[in-house]
């Protein structure tokens, strides 16, 4: 994931190209990597699949974060129980024994998802660096089309390979519609 | 933008026709998102509006006389010390499972009419959630304390009874909503932020910009975004049928007649998802004529729908069916005694209203002209809704008002109160599913565009296990 | 928490001892009866503390005479005087924890330890016969009525009636203040008064006064009017009872010329014959009866053998649904039945008549049993019938035996008679003075005599009541009569033990009693108490150690040997020519099974009582047969799965006079005849009795005051009535073993498949509590449950919250029957069960509900959300649900009547509003009793615990211990062969069990039953 | 324009979550540290007469019996009758102003009305002389009201204070001589001491955990 400084005296933060269809974006990202570029991003209305790849971001730690939760979620259900009723304050309840497990299972069950569902809803988040309102590439201009029907890639000045005059060149190269600056 | 806005039923050419074909992303993006935004509502909503409030009032009353004078405003007694509380608790979180059965299981199955209609249904699961989360609270003798059924650490050095289904019940229903809260603000995300780029009034694009939390459509947020939200549907599937089979556990856990049984579970699923499609009908219906949504939501959606309907509605009528064998074959007296009273007893008319309702009506769906006629669906859903309701008043009163012993029993007779609450609620849930359709987009506009792109391409990008 | 349960232990149970009461004695007299510490002023003792503190708040809070109904001003003495018992005043306060207040005495009383209860014994009459009782009191409160093991007509055990006098002393609704034509006047201007008139009548020598008053008994009493008959010779007394036994005496006088009153010795008896005789329920020595009864039936390893019992009844009685074998005939019926066993037994003619096989077994059974038989006839026979069976009873040599006569322990003169004449009296204008004591004759006197009109001829009447009503709205003055337990006295009991009554309480509403009133007008100015205390002495009590032997009565409550001595009689056979049976429909009266003659209309204990048979509450029905309601196209389905309450209403009508009321189906009850109980429709009742029921008395006339030609027409008309029991089948579920005493001991009950459960069972070492019933004993008198009501500060609800089906009784008697021509009864007392596998316990989601160590069954209510899981899990339905805050005043919902708190049982929790609650065993009796065993060191000792059911029992039916004691009686019952506990197939393995229910039919009469 | 925010609001954005996140477990832990606060620990009231327990009960020595006269057999303690303080103070202090009150009230025959210090909470049955009876100290629960110069409660009787005591009664026994001994001092092995009472009085923790000990 890329990170900004949250200082602000607009400058040049990149470009932003845009494509109509996320096969020409896909076609663009991969020419961008082959010249070397490295900093880049592509903002799309929908998920496109294979561009993660293509962009060299893909990142499989959702998945653990869930598994690992739910786990410790049920445990912690099924332990809670056990000291409430065996050890804490143990009673004759109809005639059951303190630890009547199979009663248990039920909570266990539920503590286990609801933590592996608040782990994934936080860890997605976590991961995204979410919320964050406040972007630079929300000022660049037409931008809001890439929620709604544009397929932008977008280079970033930090790039080490940037340079304004030749990524422009490069990118309206791709076949974009339209190139644009960011400043911010 | 173009403002398209073509509202025609999609011909019924043999093959499903899940979108009609004159739509692009824009066009997308601004049919759904201007509902929100531009489009001022049709009169029909301000009804809608009006008849939610007034309910919404009326369960204000209710609630308000219950706290002062105690539950014995309601029906119930000695020995049917349940009555309209828990039957319309088990009826709402019923309705409440198709929601997330539709979002996430058919997600999961790669179903793909299910996309134009799961935020409405998701979103009828939180307000359904909530109506039944209302009455375990009210129907308690102490509503002020009903905190002491969660583990929390006190003075007094109490905890809950954790045998207790009712315990089971907490967290349950607290977890299913809370999943069922996720799941439904995941999938909205994207779509805030598609509004919060196309609004115009500042207020607007802060409160969407707000919620949205500054999503930007990056494609390695899409990645992790995609498999959060798979995830979090096959966390969801499990969850469905657990907390309906402990909603029946209600029930099965007891040793009254009537109750323990072992069908309960798998017949309480079906059940409710039975009654969540009806109720998924009984919305969408309308809705898409409100709004000309007829090329999204599709005829070949309300059939879908409606066969799923049908193949819950088989089981739900087996599960009866069961019960009366068990009750024969059993031999047991109380069991045997319980279903003879409910088919002869003073409460047979409700009991054979019930499997008119849910057994008979129900066959009609086999033809296929009746499942793709718009007035039979709705009037089916209805009726549905109304079987499943009487399905749970047999269940709660018949058993317990004559169970074993016979000097106690005694009928139960809701009183206006009762009445009045139930109402309430179904205002409640009105008014809230008719502001979110005005504040929010009804139908995922990301997932539409991506069904669109899959559609116009073939699929090329399906992954293999979806065509096998 | 306590927000929502504001009826809480501090403010409520633990309530106040003082009452408000007049400066009544002076400092200096009271410290010198503390000096002779004699034990029967006691109960003044701490009242000596506080009076002057109460004297002071009266005085400057309200001026004596003016407050008509003093609620409010008991609520705030309440308030103020609280924590004379180190109580909370209950300040209930909606801040999280309110500052409350603690008030200590001025100066302590002396052997008064605040926190223990202390029981003194006493004697409540009832129609004038005495039961001894035992009363517990906390800090000067009388809380519960016990019977008094040392008195005969006790042996311990009470009956309803009398558990629930205790109510009556604190009703509000009691009068509270002497009025003249219904307005406030002092004491001094009545005293002035009615001392002026008397005067005058000295010069007549006493000829305008009359007194009249139901049955009494007491020698105090009797005394007082010697000494005004002294004074006017020319005075006279005359008698009414709703509920008289004229036919008694009279034939007591047709037998042996004299009026005698009988005595049985059931215990005595191998065979007993009623006819028309409810000996079990009703009339002197009631209780004690059963109890002889029942020892003879009691069915053990050691004993197994019983009594046998026919009952030829004209309605469906207590006795009745005991009988082995029964018989029901038209009231007038009855008299050619006992002439018939009269010559079968004399001649051995065989009973030619419709009922000749049933005549003849009786017969042959009887004289089978020469001298260890009885037969019994009920005070609404005429005297021919007394006559008759004191003929039989003559031949079967059963006098000295099982028969005893004695003098009257009342005065045997006529009532009929008797208020006959005084009517007349009345009319001719030669009353001058008349006063009416106690009694209600307004309301229930012979509807022809018109007596509320005759009361107004007299020139200046005075009624001493305990309400003003009826009767107090005819008579110039009424005056707030003191009770039982708030005034000394003394009365005897049906054998004529004599027992002293000393108050527990000073009156709390200015009450007066009958000694002091009629002191009063002899100008004695002396002390109730030295008045009694005197007539002892010069009866020659103890002779030279009176005061030791005083004091010592006083604790005991029973006078030594005062018991009347048998009379030798010869009987002379019944000649007259027996009247002939009428051929229509006839209406049977009967003194009402709870409220009896209307005296206990405003007790909400009683009318909430569910009636025997009936189970109806709150109303009184006109019961008839299945077979004559058919006939009269009376449709309600005694076999509906669920029968409501919804009756058809019928006008009765009697000599020309109409009444209406519902209708009921009684299996059992004779064709042709309706019953109709005495003591409803009264309008001057109070808040509770106002308007229940239809009154009867207004059908009863002079001629048949006890059964009546009559008919009976539907209006169409249908009103509810508040059944507590809607189903009367059993459906096969075993829930009473009916066997025949021949059967005893078959088929041993094996406890072999009972290992049922996966999970391993609790041991239960230490004390292990159980139950034993023996449904062979319940007679369905309800007794336990108004103990039980009495006990656990149990509320009652009201008619309209009974129809919802939302009593709170913790022990109720099911009442089921086979049939509905000739059913066979059975009475069910069920309590709860204390389950091991208790079902309520697992579904309870805040453990508010769960098992100690000793295997009770523990509800606690302060943890309790009022989810009512348990009670639906529940199979034996014993728990009860606050649906409202039922401990407001019942019937009235809108206010709160604080001096009923007093009576509350300071050690059981009031529960508030949505709150479950159900039987416990009592437990707040097995703490007090481990809290002593355990001080003392020692384990607790078999039936040192007694549950509140368990005591008040007339039959003695229940059992509870120590299960774990083998040489506990409980132990031995649950060893039974019959043994069995409800619905054990359910695994829930009750605590509570049952002996089954024997009968003990004559093999000559089998198929007959 | 998508750029609703500025730059300072992602960190408020994620700040809202944390502190939404921490307020939840605030609440429950401050329900159970207030509860002393609520129950007024340490907090004098005011009286109708300044009593002072230091006074007569250490500086005189007067035994708490003679005063709370029901504690040995009564579930009430009891609180001493006027006519109690006057068998002295009809002799000593009788002109003292801050004995006003208590003339008053034994003259008068008015009683006196003390703010409640020590109460359990409702639907508690309490019964002081069992516990006395098996060797609970009056100090245990109410402190050491001999130090006291106006009367305080030093423990909130909540349920799991008196459960702490039920659970482990040996940690707190003494030999019943030593109940009413303000200057008693635990012995090092008071465990053992307490294990040897408890089978003395047949303690039974099982049983002392039951509700029906203490609600009914």
């Amino acid at each position: 994931m890329a990170h900004y400084p949250t200082v602000i005296e607009p400058k040049l933060r990149g470009f932003t190209a845009h494509y109509s269809t996320p096969e020409e974006l896909i076609e663009a990202a991969k020419k961008a990597r082959e010249v070397g570029y490295s900093r880049l991003d592509a903002l799309t209305p929908y998920a496109v699949e294979g561009l993660v790849e293509v962009l060299g971001q893909r990142d499989d730690r959702v998945p653990k974060i869930v598994l690992t939760f739910g786990v410790l979620g049920a445990l912690g259900g099924f332990a809670l129980q056990t000291y409430v009723s065996v050890f804490d304050y143990p009673m004759n309840i109809g005639g059951r024994p303190n630890l009547s497990w199979p009663s248990f299972i039920p909570i266990t069950f539920e503590c286990g998802v609801l933590a592996a569902a608040l782990s994934a809803l936080i860890g997605m988040l976590m991961l995204n660096g979410l919320p964050r309102p406040h972007h630079p590439v929300f000022d660049a201009p037409e931008i809001e089309r890439a929620t709604d029907d544009r397929f932008v890639l977008f280079i970033e000045s930090e790039d080490p390979q940037f340079n304004a005059g030749e990524t422009r060149e490069f990118l309206k190269g791709t076949g974009a519609l339209s190139v644009q600056e960011v400043i911010s | 933008m173009s403002q398209v806005v073509h509202d025609q039923e999609v011909s019924d050419t043999g093959q499903e026709q899940l979108i009609s074909a004159e739509h692009s992303n824009a066009s997308l993006t601004s049919k759904i998102g201007d509902i929100v935004l531009k489009q001022p509502s049709p009169k029909q909503w301000f009804v809608a509006l009006g008849f939610g409030l007034i309910g919404l009032s009326g369960l204000l009353v209710s609630i308000a006389w219950l706290l002062y004078k105690g539950v014995g405003i309601w029906g119930v007694n000695i020995p049917v010390g349940w009555g309209f509380a828990i039957i319309n608790f088990v009826w709402w979180i019923g309705i409440g499972h198709a929601g997330t059965l539709i979002s996430a299981i058919l997600l999961l199955m790669r179903q793909r009419w299910r996309t134009s209609i799961n935020r409405l249904a998701e979103t009828m699961t939180l307000f359904a959630v909530m109506c039944a989360g209302m009455f375990p609270l009210l129907h308690l003798g102490r509503p002020w304390i009903f905190y002491w059924l969660f583990p929390y650490p006190n003075a007094l050095g109490l905890w809950p009874n954790f045998r207790s289904p009712l315990v089971w019940d907490v967290f349950a229903v607290s977890t299913y909503f809370t999943v069922s809260l996720v799941f439904w603000y995941v999938g909205l995300i994207p779509d805030l932020a598609s509004l919060r780029d196309r609004a115009k009034k500042r207020i607007v694009q802060v409160a969407m910009g707000f919620l949205a939390l500054g999503w930007r459509g990056s494609a390695s947020h899409w990645y992790r975004y995609e498999s959060a939200y798979l995830l979090l549907a096959g966390l969801s599937t499990p969850l469905v049928v657990s907390v309906h089979s402990i909603v029946s556990f209600d029930f099965a856990v007891s040793i009254i007649p009537g109750w323990h049984t072992t069908i309960f579970p798998p017949y309480f699923v079906a059940g409710a998802v039975y009654s969540g499609f009806a109720m998924v009908l009984t919305i969408v219906i309308p809705l898409r004529s409100w709004y000309k949504l007829r090329d999204l939501i599709t005829i070949d959606h309300l059939d879908w729908m409606a066969r799923i309907t049908l193949v819950t509605g088989l089981i739900v009528f087996y599960g009866y069916l069961t019960e009366i064998f068990y009750a024969w074959y059993s031999g047991n007296v109380f069991e045997s005694f319980m279903m003879a009273n409910r088919m002869a007893g003073p409460y047979s008319p409700l009991y054979w209203s019930l499997i008119f309702c849910n057994g008979i009506a129900p066959q009609i769906l086999w033809w296929r002209a009746a499942r793709r006629n718009i007035i039979v669906l709705f009037a089916m859903s209805l009726i549905v809704n109304i079987g499943m309701w009487l399905e749970r008043f047999i269940i709660v009163v018949t058993s317990l008002h004559a169970d074993f012993m016979p000097s106690s029993w005694d009928m139960y007779t809701p009183t206006f109160w009762d009445i009045l609450t139930y109402v309430g609620t179904i205002g409640f849930f009105l008014t809230g599913m008719v502001l979110f359709v005005r504040l929010l987009p009804a139908i995922p506009i990301a997932e539409m565009k991506h069904l669109l792109h899959q559609k116009m391409h073939g699929h090329s990008h399906e992954p293999e296990e979806a065509k096998a | 928490m306590e927000k929502g349960n504001k009826v809480n232990p501090a403010d409520e149970t633990r309530g106040p001892s003082k009452m408000p009461e007049p400066r009544r004695v002076t400092i200096s007299e009271l410290r010198d009866r503390l000096k002779n510490g004699d034990p029967g002023v006691w109960r003044s003792l701490e009242e000596i503390a506080d009076d002057e503190e109460v004297k002071a708040f009266l005085d400057q809070e309200f001026p004596r005479h003016t407050a008509p109904w003093m609620g409010e001003m008991d609520r705030r003495q309440f308030l103020r005087l609280a924590g004379a018992s180190l109580a909370l005043a209950g300040l209930a306060g909606c801040r999280i924890r309110p500052i409350k207040e603690i008030v200590p005495y001025v100066k302590a009383p002396e052997n008064l330890v605040p926190g223990i209860p202390k029981f003194y014994a006493t004697a409540l009459t009832l129609g004038g016969y005495a039961t001894g009782v035992l009363v517990e009191s906390h800090e000067g409160r009388p809380t519960k009525v016990e019977g008094n093991p040392e008195h005969p007509a006790s042996l311990g055990s009470t009956n309803a009636l009398t558990q629930a006098m205790i109510l009556e002393l604190y009703d509000p609704d009691r009068s509270q203040a002497l009025t003249r034509d219904g307005r406030y006047v002092t004491p001094a201007t009545f005293e002035s008064d009615v001392k002026a008139r008397l005067r005058r009548q000295i010069a007549t020598g006493g000829d305008g006064i009359r007194f009249l008053s139901p049955s009494g008994s007491s020698p105090t009493v009797e005394r007082l009017f010697a000494r005004l008959q002294e004074r006017y010779p020319k005075l006279r007394r005359h008698y009414w009872d709703a509920v008289h036994r004229d036919s008694v005496y009279e034939g007591a006088r047709l037998s042996f010329g004299r009026p005698l009153e009988p005595v049985y010795r059931l215990d005595r008896a191998n065979v007993i014959v009623s006819l028309d005789g409810d000996f079990l329920f009703e009339g002197p020595g009631s209780v004690r009866y059963s109890r002889d009864f029942a020892d003879r039936r009691r069915v053990r390893k050691n004993s197994p053998a019983m009594n046998r019992l026919y009952v030829v009844e004209s309605t469906m009685s207590v006795t009745g649904g005991m009988a082995d074998h029964r018989l029901a005939l038209r009231p007038s019926e009855v008299e050619a039945f006992a002439a018939a066993l009269r010559s079968a037994i004399r001649d051995g003619a065989s009973g030619s008549d419709a009922h000749g096989a049933f005549l003849s077994a009786v017969a042959q059974d009887l004289i089978a049993n020469r001298g260890a038989s009885v037969v019994i006839a009920g005070e609404s026979q005429p005297a021919a019938v007394h006559a008759l069976v004191n003929e039989i009873n003559a031949l079967l040599g059963n006098y000295g035996s099982t028969v005893q006569w004695i003098e009257p322990v009342v005065n045997p003169e006529s009532r009929l008679e008797s208020i006959r004449e005084l009517t007349a009296d009345l009319q001719d204008g030669k009353v001058e003075m008349l006063f009416i004591l106690e009694g209600n004759p307004v309301y229930d006197a012979p509807v022809d005599l018109q007596f509320g009109e005759a009361v107004r001829r007299a020139g200046f009447s005075v009624r001493l009541g305990l309400y003003e009503d009826e009767t107090s709205a005819r008579c110039r003055y009424h005056i707030p009569m003191a009770h039982e337990l708030e005034s000394w006295g003394d009365s005897r009991a049906f054998d004529g033990t004599a027992s002293i009554q000393q108050p527990l309480i000073e009156p709390l509403y200015n009450g007066v009693s009958p000694i002091k009133l009629l002191a009063m007008l002899l100008g004695d100015e002396r002390s109730e108490r030295e008045i009694v205390k005197e007539t002892w002495q010069l009866a020659g009590l103890g002779g030279s150690a009176f005061d030791d032997v005083w004091s010592a009565t006083l604790s005991k409550g029973v006078v030594p040997n005062s018991a009347f001595v048998a009379e030798d009689v010869s009987v002379s056979p019944f000649t007259a020519a027996t009247s002939r049976a009428s051929s229509s429909l006839e209406v049977r009266f009967k003194p009402d099974p709870t409220v009896f003659d209307g005296r206990f209309s405003n007790s909400p204990w009683l009318q909430e009582l569910p009636k025997p048979f009936l189970q109806a509450t709150w109303d009184n029905v006109m019961m008839v047969s299945p077979r004559t309601a058919e006939r009269l196209g009376i449709e309600i389905d005694l076999s509906a799965v669920v029968v409501g309450g919804l009756a058809p209403v019928a006008e009765l009508t009697v000599g020309g006079r109409k009444v209406k009321g519902p209708v009921w189906i009684v299996p059992g009850h004779p064709d042709d005849t309706v019953t109709v109980t005495l003591g409803y429709g009264r309008e001057l009742a109070g808040r509770v009795g106002n308007g229940a029921g239809f009154n009867a008395c207004q059908i009863r006339a002079q001629e048949g005051s006890w059964f009546a030609p009559a008919s009976l027409a539907l209006t169409g008309e249908k009103a509810q009535i508040a059944l507590t029991q809607h189903h009367y089948s059993m459906e096969n579920r075993g829930i009473v073993h009916e066997m025949e005493i021949g059967e005893y001991g078959h088929e041993e009950h094996d406890a072999a498949h009972e290992e049922m459960s996966l999970y391993p069972d609790r041991e239960y070492d230490g004390n292990k509590w159980a139950m034993v019933i023996d449904t062979t004993l319940c007679t369905g008198c309800n007794a336990c449950v108004a103990a039980c009501v009495a006990e656990n500060n149990i509320a009652t609800v009201g008619k309209d919250q009974v129809i919802r089906s939302r009593e709170m009784h913790w022990i109720r008697i099911d009442r089921y029957f086979d049939d509905l021509d000739n059913p066979r009864y059975v009475h069910v007392p069920v309590p709860c069960m204390q389950c091991e596998n208790a079902p309520c316990e697992v579904v309870c989601p805040v453990a508010a509900t769960t098992h100690d160590g000793e295997g009770l069954n523990m509800m606690v209510y302060n943890r309790c959300v009022g989810t009512r899981y348990c009670s639906n899990n529940c199979p034996y339905k014993v728990r009860r649900f606050n649906f409202y805050k039922y401990t407001l005043y019942p019937g009235t919902w809108d206010e709160e009547t604080p001096v009923t708190k007093l009576l509350r049982n300071p050690n059981v929790t009031v529960r508030g509003r949505g709150v479950m609650e159900k039987c416990t065993y009592c437990v707040q009796r097995i703490s007090a009793a481990r809290r002593r065993a355990k001080k003392e060191g020692r384990p607790i000792r078999d039936g040192e615990v007694v549950t509140a059911c368990q005591a008040a029992c007339p039959t003695q039916a229940i059992v509870f211990g120590n299960w774990n004691d083998p040489n506990a009686r409980v132990t031995a019952e649950k060893t039974e062969p019959h043994h069995y506990v409800l619905m054990e197939e359910l695994n829930t393995r009750p605590r509570t069990g049952y002996l089954p229910r024997f009968r003990n039919p004559n093999p000559a009469l089998k198929e007959a039953r | 324009m998508p750029q609703v925010f500025n730059a300072k609001s992602n960190v408020l954005a994620r700040a809202t979550f944390l502190v939404a996140g921490l307020l939840l477990v605030v609440i429950i832990l401050a329900g159970m540290y207030m509860t002393p606060y609520t129950h007024r620990t340490g907090i004098a009231l005011d009286q109708p007469a300044p009593f002072s327990h230091k006074h007569h009960a250490k500086e005189l020595g007067i035994d708490c019996r003679y005063c709370h006269t029901g504690v040995e057999e009564a579930p009430y303690a009891g609180i001493p009758a006027t006519e109690v303080c006057m068998t002295c103070h009809s002799q000593i202090w009788t002109n003292s102003p801050l004995l006003l009150p208590v003339q008053e009230s034994y003259l008068k025959k008015i009683p006196l009305r003390w703010n409640k210090v020590n109460k359990v909470p409702d639907f508690v049955y309490f019964d002081h002389s069992i516990h006395i009876d098996r060797g609970v100290s009056c100090f245990t629960c109410h402190g050491n009201v001999t130090e006291m110069n106006l009367t305080f409660k030093t423990n909130a009787f909540e349920m799991l204070y008196c459960l702490d005591c039920h659970r482990n009664p040996e940690e707190f026994l003494r030999p019943t001589d030593q109940v009413f001994n303000a200057k008693y001092e635990a012995p090092p092995n008071q465990n053992d001491l307490g294990r040897r009472l408890m089978e003395q009085h047949a303690i039974d923790t099982k049983q002392l955990e039951n509700c029906w000990v203490c609600h009914r």
